[in-house]
């Protein structure tokens, strides 16, 4: 783990992440997006953390921005966005600073400490293996895994109700949400 | 290392020449096979039994000029292509393809890559590929085209959970994510995994063929309903290469299939030549989907749909959690049992489905709605 | 070499903070909610970035399995978004943020 | 073998799933054929483990299967593990067996109920949680299965549930047991906290190893479970709800409220033989009530008119015995009686079916009368039972309950004033039973003439399961001879006390019950052991105290002909004579009045008191205190609720980046 890999797959991340504020199109957005995540999930990798990239990739790239593009296609509304600021004057100057204020906090934070780890403790062989992880969310964080289940089946019911067009009773043919676009 | 570092490089380089130069072969055994089934000649006019023709095709593909539409996203299109064709050659990196052999004293894999979370990288890749079809879509600034990325996404993401599903039901069986495990976990069982895992492997063909988005589940590309879907507006290299794309996700597919169910390369009898048996595990199923494609009409979108949810993933709900019982249960006899509870299983939903299209025949006389439409 | 030094854990902080920082401007700037979406999941990216970091240079793998809570929330909060954002669409037909705005008091 | 036990309870389950999920749209003869099949293959299935069990050397007897780890927590494990020892196999024998065979008398019995299927899978789920009680190797997973058996209980007794007094009866027996369950619970708590561990084995080695230092704790453990075992088993005083529970189909009485579901509370106790035995004091509390409740319990059966209502409180008191039986020491008595009283009980149960089918659900003994001619199948049968549970030999009901009645005098703990009881109870047993025989079966005819003319036996599939309970109540008791009339006899070794001889790794062998007996009290304190030594092998004083309990057991029969047959008027004469007694028994000593009166009446005031008192004044008045603070204070907020997301998000980041600031310096 160098330096200069380092640099380079955060700096392939940090300039896709720009490209999702910056660009026009939401679609080109969410492209950049997914590009920042599979950065992300290498550096994921860098840090030995193999099992979570491959669930970063399958389920932020393969899942998550698959449904916004869905949704995105779906609307099929493109390039409405006219000046940013909108409604809510001074939105962008209170962005920046905000922004500003949060990412100098962060650097603050680094630069000061004097207790930040300078290099990675010493890990067992499989660090980061399906079985390693699968251990630590079985035994010491069943509960957490548990209640997860029910965010999960909460948020399904929750988005079945939402997508189904309100005053008609589910189509005879019900193709999930979204199967066709009307 | 360094050692190590060739070999891969060769292996990596070995994969991609072989399994591209698949494709031409299967396009033409597709048109013939197909045509025969037919009762048709097929491609027989370039070289000795039409053999020449994919090349010709392709040759002409690669020469044509590159046409940009007006009204397109210029960066998607031209990305588009080759994101769906990317995920199914870069899957392949992990599928062993033969026991170990030993070349200049060293042991060498005949994989490209052994990864221990094989089965999950390559579960990740396949979710993957619906990029290319739906940015493909979306960037050809076409009705027919939006409407095929959207048929196609959201068919290939339904039909990813039975997949995940019945993947996971092997996972258990075999206590690993290695595909290279799941293979000798297959030989010291003693037999392969599609009898302990028969309601599994159905479902599993089934799904691929929709994943594939090969007839009849072809709906994203539905010429009679919208001209070739997502790929309307594509023409010469880039049509090319969603062709490509589709025919080396066969390939990957079929290979997959064999690794997880057939027993890899294991040879059912006689002596385990490397790679001979896979080979022909590979080819039989290729050959089984072809068979399936000149069989059986399209379906519509709703009944695609409908089995997908309403029979797919229940069954192979069904199916992971009988999985889950009888290995917890049964010990040391669990594959045994398995081998005759899946077979019942299997039997069990055909007989339900059938007795679910035969009573809504019944309810409805002289209508009978599609099968799965409605509840 | 420089190069070739590790990377201290300050370094993923300061990359973890700059991402989170991107992805809360972009959420303030722009109008469109599934941007904003998305930029809220770049922000539950850079804290699931730092959650592996830390667990790489404590070396307990927890880190790991909050990560895996993280993205099971994050995938249960965009399909109820996302769901969200359609049925408003199918009210207004636009998704302009700042046309919603029925709740003001 | 092993690999398969975990069957016995899972056939049972499928046929639930089956008859729950897909039973409206099966055709009702296959909902049924499922519900009968299933608990079918879990009896043979319980035969074959019970086969191999009696191929094993008698120390050994058990078979353990641990199905999978179930709760792992820090200190605590419970895993979901199966145990078959000669205790379970009598149960998982009965319940199964019994259970078959009314099961099939459902099919005609419930022929016309619209919720077929649902009825099924009650009973199929009943079957499921009793096997799961039984065959538990844990108080934890047998604690699932007791509650699993209440529900099923509370959920069958309400099947009609129409009626608001069968779903009032429901409510009932749930509540009177959740009473029972309570202690029950407890008792499972202060087991872990003193031995660590929930399972039998490891708790019983514990006790055994160290009796003399442990009395005191698990005698309070013993009362607690024993005061679930009172709330299950129908004991004085959670016996309340057994006879309401009789708004339930009659199947249902016959299989939860007679054969298997009541006397899981004398499993229990026969199961924790080794604590109960370590607990004198305990164990002279569950003969006391036993001997109580079966006096007490027969008593009230003198005067009832309802034939249902006789059968249930005839249960109580026979379940009273039962217990008194384990009271003495002696639970392979208990657990024998038990066996048979389910055979006959059953048998009973369903004959009384029988007629209710015949009478058109009329239920009031004073209008029937001379059944015999129209019901003959019904008719014997009945009197095969009612000759067995009043101890006629040779049926099934002379053994056990001669066995019983023997060791509340000469078991480890016996003593004459048990022995007392015994007798006077089995001789109102006889006496009751008599006259509900004589009353329905022989004598005039009483019923209307529209009942007279619909009056028909049951259909075969009914019959027949009365003949075969029948053979059983008459055969059962051959199974454990007593060793005096086996010596009289000439009878081979393996003949003599068989059951008793099978059961004994399970519950105990006279000498260990002495042995345990003296260990915790320090010996020489328990007179009645000393006794019992000296009675053990003395057959002139055991057929002379058979001889007395059979002759009062006859006499009581002939007098209940006397009365009820050749001189009808007697009994309404010698109700008129004794008023007060009557009506006290009539009306079962106001029992359930005084309850009423001391329970649910101050609860209800209470309840009402807190609620005009408490809760309408102090809670609602914080509850729209509150709201009325809020509204005003949010006039103040309105100002900040711009309605555009981007303000909101903007306020939240500038929070989060106040709170760093703070944090940081």
């Amino acid at each position: 783990m160098t330096w200069l890999t380092f640099l380079i797959v955060s700096g392939i991340a940090v300039i896709f992440a720009g490209g999702l504020i910056f660009s026009r199109n939401a679609v080109h957005g969410a492209m950049c997006l997914v590009a920042s995540f599979c950065a992300i999930a290498t550096l994921f990798l860098l840090l030995s953390a193999e099992f979570i990239f491959v669930v970063q990739i399958a389920v932020y790239a393969g899942a998550i921005m698959v449904l916004f593009l869905f949704v995105m296609m779906l609307l099929n509304v493109q390039g409405q966005e006219g000046a940013l600021a909108g409604r809510a004057p001074g939105q962008l100057l209170v962005a920046l600073a905000l922004g500003a204020a949060l990412l100098g906090q962060a650097v603050w934070l680094v630069a000061r400490g004097g207790e930040i780890i300078s290099r990675p403790a010493r890990i067992p062989a499989g660090f980061g293996s399906p079985e390693d992880i699968g251990t630590a969310l079985f035994t010491r964080n069943l509960l957490p895994f548990e209640i997860t289940s029910l965010v999960l089946l909460a948020a399904m019911a929750g988005a079945v109700v939402l997508a189904r067009k309100a005053g008609l009773s589910p189509k005879p043919n019900g193709a999930p949400a979204g199967g066709k676009p009307e | 290392m360094l050692f190590d570092l060739i070999a891969s490089f060769i292996k990596a380089v070995l994969v991609f020449a072989v399994v591209m130069s698949f494709v031409p072969f299967l396009i033409w055994l597709e048109r013939k096979l197909v045509a025969w089934m037919q009762q048709r000649i097929g491609p027989n006019r370039t070289g000795p039994f039409g053999l020449l023709q994919p090349i010709a095709d392709a040759v002409k593909l690669i020469i044509k000029e590159n046409i940009f539409p007006s009204g397109v996203e210029k960066i998607t299109y031209f990305l588009a292509p080759m994101m769906s064709m990317i995920p199914a050659l870069a899957a392949f990196a992990v599928i062993p393809f033969g026991s170990p052999v030993r070349i200049m004293g060293r042991t060498v894999n005949l994989q490209v890559a052994d990864v221990n979370i094989g089965i999950l990288y390559i579960l990740a890749l396949s979710s993957l590929a619906v990029y290319g079809a739906v940015l493909a879509g979306w960037s050809s600034n076409n009705k027919y085209s939006l409407l095929g990325g959207l048929r196609t996404s959201a068919q290939m993401i339904s039909y990813e959970l039975p997949i995940g599903l019945s993947v996971v039901s092997i996972v258990l069986l075999t206590g690993s994510l290695s595909l290279n495990e799941v293979v000798r976990s297959q030989a010291s069982h003693g037999i392969w995994n599609i009898f302990p895992q028969f309601l599994g492997f159905i479902i599993l063909l089934i799904s691929y063929n929709a994943e594939l988005n090969r007839a009849p589940f072809d709906l994203g590309e539905a010429e009679s309903e919208i001209v070739a879907g997502y790929h309307t507006e594509y023409s010469g290299f880039r049509f090319a290469m969603f062709y490509m794309g589709e025919y080396v996700n066969m390939v990957t597919v079929a290979a997959l299939v064999t690794v997880l169910f057939l027993g890899g390369w294991q040879a059912p009898f006689g002596p385990e030549i490397p790679l001979l048996w896979f080979l022909i595990k590979i080819f039989a199923f290729i050959l089984l989907y072809m068979w399936v494609r000149a069989t059986f009409p399209r379906v519509r979108y709703d009944q695609l749909m409908a089995l997908g949810w309403k029979i797919l993933v229940p069954a192979s709900l069904a199916n992971l959690a009988m999985t889950a019982v009888i290995i917890v249960l049964g010990g040391p006899n669990a594959v045994r049992i398995l081998s005759v509870g899946s077979i019942v299983l299997a039997v069990l939903v055909g007989l339900v489905l059938k007795a679910a299209v035969a009573l809504r025949t019944k309810s409805a006389p002289g209508l009978a709605p599609p099968a799965g439409a409605g509840s | 070499m420089i190069w070739n030094a590790t990377v201290p854990f300050g370094a993923w902080a300061v990359l973890s903070g700059l991402l989170f920082t991107m992805g809360a401007a972009g959420f303030l700037v722009r109008r469109d909610p599934i941007v904003m979406f998305m930029c809220i999941e770049l922000m539950l990216n850079a804290g699931n970035l730092l959650f592996v970091a830390a667990a790489r240079y404590l070396g307990v793998v927890d880190g790991q399995v909050y990560v895996f809570f993280v993205m099971t929330v994050a995938a249960a909060e965009v399909a109820v978004g996302l769901a969200i954002i359609v049925a408003i669409f199918r009210r207004k037909t636009t998704i302009d943020v700042d046309e919603m705005s029925e709740m003001r008091g | 073998m092993r690999a398969y036990l975990w069957l016995i309870p899972l056939l049972p389950l499928l046929g639930v799933l089956i008859n729950a999920w897909f039973g409206h749209r099966l055709p009702r003869r296959v909902s049924g054929a499922v519900a009968c099949l299933v608990v079918f293959g879990s009896f043979v299935l319980g035969v074959a483990a019970l086969i191999r069990l009696i191929g094993m050397p008698p120390g050994q007897r058990i078979i353990y299967h641990k199905l999978f780890p179930w709760i792992s927590t820090g200190g605590f494990e419970s895993a979901v593990a199966l145990m078959y020892d000669p205790l379970s196999a009598v149960m998982v024998c009965v319940v199964t067996g019994v259970g078959f065979l009314i099961h099939v008398y459902s099919l005609g019995y419930m022929a016309h109920d619209p919720r077929y299927p649902r009825f099924f899978a009650y009973m199929n789920l009943f079957t499921f949680a009793m096997l799961m009680l039984v065959l538990a190797d844990n108080f934890l997973l047998m604690f699932v299965g007791w509650e699993g058996v209440g529900l099923c209980s509370y959920l069958l007794i309400g099947f009609w549930f129409e009626r608001k007094s069968a779903s009032d009866a429901g409510m009932k027996a749930f509540i009177v047991n959740r009473v029972g369950d309570f202690g029950f619970l407890l008792g499972m708590m202060f087991i872990f906290a003193v031995f660590g561990s929930l399972r039998f084995h490891d708790v019983f080695k514990q006790v055994a190893a160290d009796p003399a230092t442990l009395t005191l704790t698990v005698t309070g453990i013993c009362l607690l479970l024993f005061v679930g075992a009172t709330g299950k088993s129908a004991q004085i005083p959670l016996y309340v709800w057994l006879p309401d529970a009789m708004e339930g189909p009659t199947p249902v009485s016959a299989l939860i409220h007679a054969a298997t579901m009541v006397t899981a509370g004398v499993y229990m106790v026969a199961r924790c033989w080794i604590m109960f035995l370590n607990a004198p004091l305990a164990l002279t509390v569950v003969a006391c009530i036993g001997a109580l409740t079966a006096l007490f319990a027969a008593t009230i059966a003198l005067v009832q008119n309802d034939i249902k209502r006789v059968l249930a409180y005839s249960t109580i008191s026979q379940l009273g015995y039962m217990f008194m039986a384990c009271g003495a020491g002696v639970f392979a008595a208990g657990v024998f009686h038990l066996m048979t009283h389910a055979f006959f009980k059953a048998l009973l149960f369903l004959g009384a079916g029988s007629v209710m089918h015949a009478m058109s659900d009329d239920t009031d003994i004073r209008r029937m009368g001379g059944l015999m001619k129209w019901l003959p199948v019904t008719g014997v049968t009945f009197w095969v039972g009612t000759l067995a549970i009043s101890g006629i030999p040779p049926f099934s009901g002379f053994f056990s309950k001669d066995e019983i009645i023997w060791s509340s005098l000469a078991g480890p703990m016996g003593s004459w004033v048990f022995w007392v009881f015994g007798v006077v109870t089995a001789a109102l047993t006889a006496f009751y039973m008599a006259r509900l025989t004589f009353k329905v079966f022989h004598g005039q005819p009483r019923m209307s003439g529209e009942q007279k003319h619909h009056l028909h036996e049951s259909p075969p599939s009914m019959a027949w399961v009365l003949i075969l309970l029948a053979v059983g109540a008459s055969l059962a008791g051959f199974l454990n001879i007593p060793p005096a009339i086996a010596h009289l006899l000439h009878l081979p070794e393996r003949w003599t006390a068989a059951f008793t001889n099978f059961l004994e790794p399970s519950v105990g062998t006279h000498e260990q019950a002495v042995y345990l007996l003296e260990a915790s009290v320090g010996g020489s304190q328990i007179g009645f052991a000393k006794l019992a030594h000296g009675l053990q092998h003395n057959a002139a004083l055991e057929f002379g105290l058979m001889g007395i309990t059979l002759a009062l057991a006859a006499g009581a029969i002939l007098t209940g002909r006397w009365m009820y047959v050749s001189r009808p008027g007697t009994g309404t004469a010698l109700a008129r004579k004794l008023p007060f007694l009557f009506r006290t028994l009539q009306n079962k000593y106001y029992l359930d009045e005084f309850y009423k009166a001391v329970i649910v009446r101050p609860g209800m005031a209470l309840g009402n008191a807190l609620w005009r008192g408490f809760d309408v004044l102090v809670i609602e008045g914080i509850v729209n205190g509150i709201a009325i603070a809020t509204a005003i204070i949010s006039r103040l907020f309105r100002v900040f609720q711009t309605g555009y997301v981007r303000n909101y998000a903007a306020g939240i980041l500038a929070g989060a980046i106040l709170i760093i600031w703070v944090l940081m310096r």
